[in-house]
């Protein structure tokens, strides 16, 4: 980490860039939270461990707008919501100096929480440069233990590698997280008879809030006024009176961020009653490589995305009830 | 709120025998909006439009649904008549309560309810109607027609007998194309040149005819009507005005190694060269790359022999920019590389050759003077074998899926005029089908057996050997007989698939005229729309949207004509104003929306502006509305809703579901 | 067509481009082939003009089935408008059978200008199809049923 | 097994789509062993279509198939004929189950005089 | 005081859900939040927080106002209905409780909200003392004792036991309905358990958070920090804090057509959405500055110029928990004391 904080005064120091966007030390051990550093002073808060997991591609939107270069930490699946941002104009590579940062796989403090974990004191294990295969925990309550593994976002377990996609250059190393299917979840669904893929769907889907968390996390999702949000379409929602409003909410944000969607977890990550949203962009992204060829959003800036592309012997839409 | 009419026809019986379009008219009145309703017997004659401009004008109408027949029927009729009344056209929906109410029930009480259904939605579409102004652009009365084959000669001709100003844009020094190489057309067995020659004469000497040889299109910008077009006019390094085409610098230039484009390589010319006797212009061009003086600085001797002084190797590229309101794409073919085809030998022996190659073989300006002989050794061929279908109609990457359509007719047409003037040379023809649809086509085919005593064997050569002896042995399949064909042959003729010329994709690019997996450009529509490209105003003449033959070329190339008149005879064009629209506070900028335009009618801008305060320059989508055709493509594709389409809006179609299933 | 259950009236919409499909559905009418009245046009300008927002407001409003019918593929009025709607319905009719939606309720057909019989042939199978599901009760707001 | 499940099968294994055959002759142009076969490359595909695998099973062709691939290489649709026939050889030895030969036992049974393009053609063919 | 052993306290569900609704924290897809009981719900005393708070029981995320129906060319308007049916809220903690008492200081003040004050009298609170608060929790700053919640039945999950202590009329009234099931206790284990639970809270990392200078006075000088410019940086604008809040009270009102009537109805909103409070002009608060700021001066400085003081937040650290960018209240306060500490 400190080879990080040096890094970022030698390029603020020579003005290289203006700012530096990372995450500061929260009050809690687990709880650090994107932040803007303008001089060297402040870099002393400066953090980069186990929790930090948002997604800063999203920031780089307003920090294209401001002067001066922006050196922006990506971890390397960040990486590919940028690159998605470039294409379509919604960041300036040019303002942004990117230091690819190492990735060990990021925790979740749910999971934690959910193994019963709680007054939570301190976390060891959850600095980057730490080998632990175990976090010991510090609580009210005396002390706990979790493998780092068991701790981490559902994100990492399907990582889609550790290789960065976009930087200026690299620091820190990276371990290989993957250790599940990436569409092993979807097919569990596929399989399911209609009637228990409703209920699941429905018994998910009814704890959604409609807070727009997953939205205004999601980097894909950087529209400057959502649909829902706009009287423009007649579509405005603000509460779930009726159930059929998250269905609608959900399928249409999966929609749009269809073929955009790096799967970068981050509206899994921040749904508050913990509802595994990515299970509906995965099942485009499973249906966009199966039916007209793998294609992993955010990969590069050019290629045409599979929803403004099209081939002359692309499958009818018949097909989606003859694969049964 | 908008003032609504509801006028319900009759249509006689056809409407009001199965829907009660009394109740229709009643319940209309308790529609939103609704302030008028009636139903007369013929909504369209004059009486019934007479009732509609009378209830526009007396209630103040600002806006109308008829139910009757199809739009697509009297659409125009009704916004004609409220126009006429003062009310905008676009202030008319039709609820189409005939094809698909009246004449398809039969239960009264059933089509009826249907009706009033279809009538809600469309007045719940109505009230959200905005007047819509067809937007005007100019039209520049100029046409450029890129290809100077006779694709594009022909084109350029017809425009410019309508009395309109026609450039023709030609990459080689010359104007004439493929046809100039040809040596007789089928199946009239008439000269080629004798044919075109008078062609390319009458276009250089038209008055409104400009031609650019030895020049390129550089970038086209604009739109129907009004495209501005950079063309770049290669370097000749002769002086166009001085030279007189007296053609001594071409004897005396040293350097005579080049291959000849013209006779397909078969022989050479010199460095400075105007590529057929014919040519037009007849004013020579220096190919830089084979020329001395360019090459070491030393020679300078064609300056030395030009009495007109019009060598000029100081001479540079040069830019000229031009409007047009109208483009036609012309730029033809080229038959395919065979560097796949290594079975038929056509790399390893001079004796083995494509069609093209024959034509100038047989051409009495060609290599040989017309004279046909081996090109390896010079002797006279006793034995020919023609392979048909040579890259055509294969479905692997060496060659192309479609058939070339011209190969079939050649080859009789070659067989015929080698049997005719040697009848002591045998003929053979491998073929998998012989496809000669076409006038007079046929039974020039059955000729060519019949009286010509061509030996036709269906089946395809699988290998063509270089034999020891200079000899080449034909190895094939004759399916009929069922037996395998060992043949030996002094010559072998490929016919050659040809493709559309290699420039066409970047041509397309430029034009944002959409091109096919086998780079033809696309046609507007495959049977109503031929001769035009999905992109307004351009235009397609000849192979450059799929393999034809000469006459069909020719008849193509009238129909661009007439279709490139027909817009340039307009002097304003009316843009249909259901386009598509941004809406600036909305748009992300994301350029998704120009990513599904088929017309390229999206830009990008930086702009400022105001949103709520926030006043910032962002990166806006700009629909060009004389390039929309308003197909909705990118309303959808635009996530947050910023792009809608005009007269099918986002709220219009909400509002006709919601109608619908209320 | 035998229909059982007589108390269930479904509310099918069929959105049609106007350059084909709306035109087979007007030959249809012309040629007096007949299919239930349960069947509402709407008339876009392509099909690639139908946003699956539509679709979904359909079922929203009390839809028991929607129905989008093109130009066949290549002979789009606008050349490539049905392509980008195929892709866009294709992910759109997975998600709703992903979701438990019984994937009967969508269809996408495409009918030229010249197919009648077609049409209507398509619009019967359609309405007898959502007949045998019944009533949409998986994916509309409960404020609209009544 | 019925025909129609035989003629599947060789589809099956050689990957191949008969229909694509335009009956072009191009494989039995390049045959070298034409003229020992009954029945020819350009019919072989015919045979599939109209499922008389029983036919193509029992033909001399089917060994006097050198597997040179030559019709694969030429063939302009992409159909192979010598894949069919390949594919129909397999089904023969899958019948006969596991008696064919290990690559152990050949250098035994080698024949100074065969030719050298068999033996490549089948190791190719029975590369496992 | 009474008590009820844990296995009879689906018995005493049951019992309650005779007579009137009953809503509890249940757990379903994982996550545990009030919901309507019912024999095979998924009953979750244990965990400490719900995602939600229990404010919907009293203020629900979205509730009909009225109906309009239109009839040929007539509307009828039809009022949506006022609570009638008496209702338990059961297992709700200190904080909650506490939040509820500043819901009820916006809608029970004039002009009365009458669909709230319908639920406020129908509804009777069994509350439960926190056994092991977390780290997040800091209501002890607002003067809240986790151990002793202020409802009308007060409950302790002690061991194998529920105690049980009605504190109000409305308490009492319900001990006397389900009195077959609970049987006398004595006080001194509850006295135990508080003790421990103050014990605990004292530990808590949050406990010595001060609130000095946040009050009506310093409304200006709040209001122009600088602070603001650097705290709302991370914010995604979602309405996490705002909906998993207790005290949260903004609602918008909305209409639904649905074919031939419209719904009119409230939803809860939140401040941090950019059309809040948004006007035919546009908005008065057009930066996520400025709405970010508002949450905070509205819960600190607005509420409790308006209220004698008391500040309409409770500590039940749900936004510090749920904040997907890890922002918080506490947060907010403790940048204005380091600035503090600066000058």
């Amino acid at each position: 980490m400190q080879e990080i904080i040096n890094r970022a005064k030698e390029l603020l120091a020579d003005g290289t860039v203006a700012r530096v966007l990372g995450w500061k030390a929260g009050d809690l051990p687990y709880n650090p939270e994107p932040a803007y550093f303008e001089n060297a002073e402040a870099l002393s808060d400066f953090v980069y461990n186990g929790f930090c997991g948002a997604n800063l591609s999203k920031y780089m939107i307003e920090a294209s707008k401001l002067e001066g270069k922006t050196l922006v930490f990506l971890k390397p699946c960040d990486t590919y919501s940028f690159n998605q941002l470039i294409k379509e104009h919604r960041v300036d590579r040019e303002k942004a100096y990117i230091i690819g940062v190492g990735c060990k796989g990021k925790l979740d403090i749910e999971k934690i929480k959910k193994a019963g974990i709680k007054g939570i004191e301190s976390i060891e294990g959850a600095e980057i440069s730490d080998a632990a295969e175990t976090l010991k925990i510090q609580t009210i309550y005396g002390e706990k233990e979790m493998a780092y593994a068991d701790a981490m976002l559902e994100r990492c377990h399907v990582c889609k590698g550790k290789e960065h996609q976009v930087y200026d250059e690299l620091i820190g190393e990276s371990k290989e997280t993957k250790d599940a299917e990436l569409f092993a979840e979807v097919e569990r669904i596929e399989a399911m008879s209609p009637e228990e893929k409703f209920a699941f769907f429905q018994n998910e889907l009814s704890k959604c809030i409609r807070c727009n968390a997953c939205r205004n996390a999601c980097p894909a999702c950087n529209c400057r006024k959502c649909v829902f949000d706009s009287t423009k379409f007649d579509s405005a929602q603000k509460a779930n009176v009726d159930t059929f409003e998250e269905k609608m909410f959900h399928i249409i944000r999966a929609f749009h961020v269809a073929g955009r969607c790096t799967d970068c977890g981050e509206c899994s990550r921040v749904c508050p009653q913990g509802i595994p949203l990515h299970l509906f962009n995965r099942k485009f992204i499973k249906d966009i490589d199966e039916l007209y060829g793998e294609y992993q959003a955010g990969e590069d800036t050019e290629s045409k995305a599979p929803l403004t592309n099209f081939t002359f012997d692309d499958a009818e839409p018949s097909i989606v009830g003859k694969r049964g | 709120m908008q003032r609504l009419g509801v006028f319900v026809c009759h249509c006689g019986s056809n409407i009001a025998a199965t829907v009660d379009v009394a109740k229709v008219a009643e319940m209309a009145l308790m529609e939103p909006g609704v302030v008028h309703a009636e139903d007369y017997q013929y909504m369209c004659s004059e009486a019934g439009q007479a009732k509609i401009a009378e209830a526009i004008k007396e209630k103040n109408l600002t806006g109308i649904v008829v139910c009757s027949c199809s739009p697509r029927m009297h659409e125009a009729t009704f916004r004609k008549a409220a126009e006429r009344a003062g009310l905008n056209p676009y202030m008319v929906e039709i609820a189409n309560i005939r094809e698909h109410c009246s004449w398809i029930h039969k239960d009264m009480e059933e089509a009826t309810k249907k009706a009033v259904i279809l009538m809600r939605a469309a007045v719940a579409k109505v009230n959200l109607n905005t007047p819509l102004q067809p937007g005007e652009s100019r039209v520049t009365k100029r046409a450029l027609v890129i290809g100077g084959g006779i694709a594009g000669i022909q084109t350029a001709l017809d425009i410019a007998d309508a009395g309109y100003e026609v450039d023709i844009v030609e990459k080689t020094p010359s104007i004439g194309g493929r046809m100039s190489q040809l040596d007789k057309t089928f199946p009239t067995l008439d000269c080629s040149a004798c044919i075109l020659t008078p062609k390319m004469v009458e276009a250089s000497a038209h008055e409104k005819i400009n031609i650019y040889t030895y020049s390129e299109v550089e970038k086209v910008s604009g739109f129907v009507g009004d495209f501005t077009v950079d063309i770049r006019k290669k370097a000749r390094h002769v002086d166009m005005d001085k030279c007189t085409g007296c053609g001594v610098c071409q004897e005396k230039c040293p350097s005579k190694k080049a291959p000849s484009e013209f006779n397909r390589g078969l022989n050479k010319r010199s460095a400075i060269y105007t590529p057929f006797a014919q040519a037009i212009p007849n004013v020579p061009v220096i190919d830089c790359d084979n020329c001395i003086k360019f090459k070491t600085g030393k020679c300078g001797i064609c300056a030395k022999v030009c009495q007109a002084g019009a060598i000029d190797y100081e001479q540079q590229d040069e830019i000229v920019t031009q409007k047009y309101g109208a483009i036609v794409v012309a730029t033809g073919f080229d038959t395919i590389n065979l560097e796949k085809y290594d079975e038929y030998a056509y790399s390893q022996s001079p004796d083995v050759i494509t069609s093209l190659e024959l034509e100038r073989v047989m051409n009495a300006a060609g290599p040989t003077h017309g004279h046909l002989e081996r090109l390896s050794d010079g002797k006279a061929p006793k034995e020919i074998v023609f392979i048909q279908c040579v890259g055509s109609r294969c479905s692997d990457d060496r060659g192309k899926p479609y058939c070339s359509k011209i190969c079939c007719m050649y080859t009789a047409k070659h067989a015929m005029l080698i049997r005719d003037k040697y009848p002591d040379v045998n003929v053979t023809v491998f073929y998998i089908d012989v496809r000669t649809p076409g006038k007079n086509f046929d039974e020039f085919y059955r000729r060519a057996v019949e009286q010509y005593g061509v030996n036709y064997i269906k089946g395809q050569v699988g290998k063509v050997i270089l034999q020891p002896n200079g000899k080449l042995l034909v190895q094939g399949a004759d399916l009929l007989d069922n037996r395998q064909i060992l043949k030996e042959a002094d010559m072998v003729v490929l016919a050659t698939a040809i493709e559309p010329n290699p420039d066409v994709r970047k041509i397309a690019t430029m034009l944002t005229a959409s091109i096919d997996t086998n780079n033809f450009l696309t046609e507007a529509h495959a049977k109503l729309r031929p001769v035009e490209s999905p992109t307004a105003g351009i235009f397609l003449s000849g192979v450059c949207q799929g393999p034809k033959d000469i006459p069909e070329t020719v008849a193509q190339a009238g129909a661009a004509a007439v279709k490139a008149i027909g817009l340039l005879a307009k002097d304003k064009l009316l843009t249909n104003p259901c386009t598509a629209k941004s809406d600036e506070l909305l748009c992300n900028g994301c350029s998704t929306c120009a990513n599904v335009c088929p017309y390229g009618a999206i830009t990008y801008e930086d702009k400022e502006v105001n949103d709520h305060g926030i006043r910032e320059v962002r990166r806006l989508a700009v629909v060009n509305n004389a390039l929309c055709q308003g197909c909705g493509a990118c309303t959808v594709a635009c996530p947050s809703g910023a792009m809608d389409l005009q007269g099918f809006s986002n709220r219009q179609i909400i509002a006709e579901v919601d109608a619908i299933c209320r | 067509m035998s229909i059982e259950n007589k108390e269930f009236k479904p509310k099918i919409v069929a959105f049609c481009c106007n350059w084909c499909s709306y035109a087979g559905a007007d030959l249809a009418g012309s040629s007096r082939l007949t299919y239930p009245a349960d069947v509402k046009i709407i008339r876009v300008p392509c099909s690639c003009r139908v946003n699956p927002m539509f679709i979904l407001r359909a079922f929203e409003k009390g839809a028991d089935g929607v129905i989008m019918c093109g130009c066949h593929p290549g002979d789009c009025h606008y050349s490539t408008g049905n392509y980008y709607a195929r892709r866009r319905m294709t992910l759109l009719f997975s998600m709703l059978d992903y979701i438990g939606v019984e994937n009967g309720r969508t269809r996408v057909e495409w009918v030229s200008a010249a197919e009648g019989v077609k049409f209507s042939d398509t619009m019967n199978s359609f309405v007898e199809k959502i007949y045998s599901l019944g009533e949409n009760v998986r994916l509309g707001d409960l404020r609209c049923k009544r | 097994m019925s025909s129609n499940k035989q003629a599947e099968q060789i589809k099956e294994i050689s990957g191949v789509n008969p229909l694509k055959c335009m009956k072009c002759g191009k494989c039995s142009a390049s045959c070298p062993s034409y003229n020992e076969m009954d029945i020819k490359p350009h019919q072989f595909v015919s045979y599939v279509v109209n499922e008389d695998i029983e036919s193509l099973v029992n033909s001399k062709s089917l060994w006097k198939c050198l597997s040179c691939f030559a019709c694969v290489e030429r063939c302009p649709r992409d159909v192979k004929p010598g894949k069919l026939i390949d594919a129909a050889r397999q089904m023969v030895v899958r019948q006969r189950e596991q008696d064919y030969l290990s690559p152990n036992e050949i250098p035994e049974l080698l024949d100074p005089d065969l030719p050298q393009q068999l033996l490549v053609s089948a190791f190719r063919r029975y590369r496992r | 005081m009474f008590k009820i052993a844990k296995e009879n306290l689906s018995a005493l569900f049951q019992l309650i859900a005779e007579k009137q609704e009953l809503y509890l924290p249940v757990k379903a897809a994982g996550q545990t939040n009030f919901a309507a009981w019912d024999k095979d719900a998924q009953v979750d005393l244990d965990t400490l927080k719900t995602v939600k708070s229990a404010k919907d029981a009293f203020f629900p995320q979205s509730e009909n106002l009225y109906n309009v129906t239109k009839k040929e060319k007539k509307m009828h308007i039809e009022p949506g209905a006022l609570k009638e049916q008496d209702f338990v809220v059961f297992g709700m903690r200190a904080c909650d409780v506490k939040g509820v008492e500043v819901l009820d200081r916006v809608f029970l003040a004039d002009p009365i909200d009458s669909f709230y004050a319908a639920r406020r009298e129908h509804g009777t609170i069994v509350a439960m003392a926190c056994h092991e608060p977390e780290e997040t929790c800091f209501c002890k700053v607002f003067g809240i004792d986790a151990a002793q919640p202020a409802s009308d039945v007060a409950a302790w999950m002690i061991g194998e036991d529920l105690y049980w202590k009605a504190l109000t009329e409305k308490g009492e009234a319900l001990t006397e309905a389900v009195k077959e099931l609970l049987t006398d206790a004595d006080e001194a284990p509850v006295e135990e358990e508080k003790e421990a639970v103050h014990a605990i809270v004292e530990k808590l990392p949050y406990m010595n958070l001060s609130l000095e200078g946040w009050n009506g006075d310093a409304l200006k000088e709040k209001f122009d920090s600088p602070v603001w410019e650097e705290l709302y940086k991370p914010c995604l604008a979602c309405g996490t804090c705002t909906f998993v809040c207790p005290t949260c009270q903004c609602y918008d009102i909305k209409d639904y057509t649905a074919g031939e009537s419209v719904f009119r109805y409230r939803c809860w909103d939140s401040c941090m959405y950019s059309d809040f409070t948004m006007m035919a002009h546009g908005n008065n608060r057009n930066s996520q500055m400025q709405r970010f700021r508002q949450r905070f001066m509205h819960k600190l400085v607005y509420y409790p110029a308006n209220n004698d003081g008391m500040y309409s937040c409770v500590g039940c650290g749900r936004c510090v928990e749920k904040c997907p960018s890890a922002l918080n209240i506490v947060k907010v306060v403790k940048a204005f004391q380091d600035q503090g500490g600066e000058k």
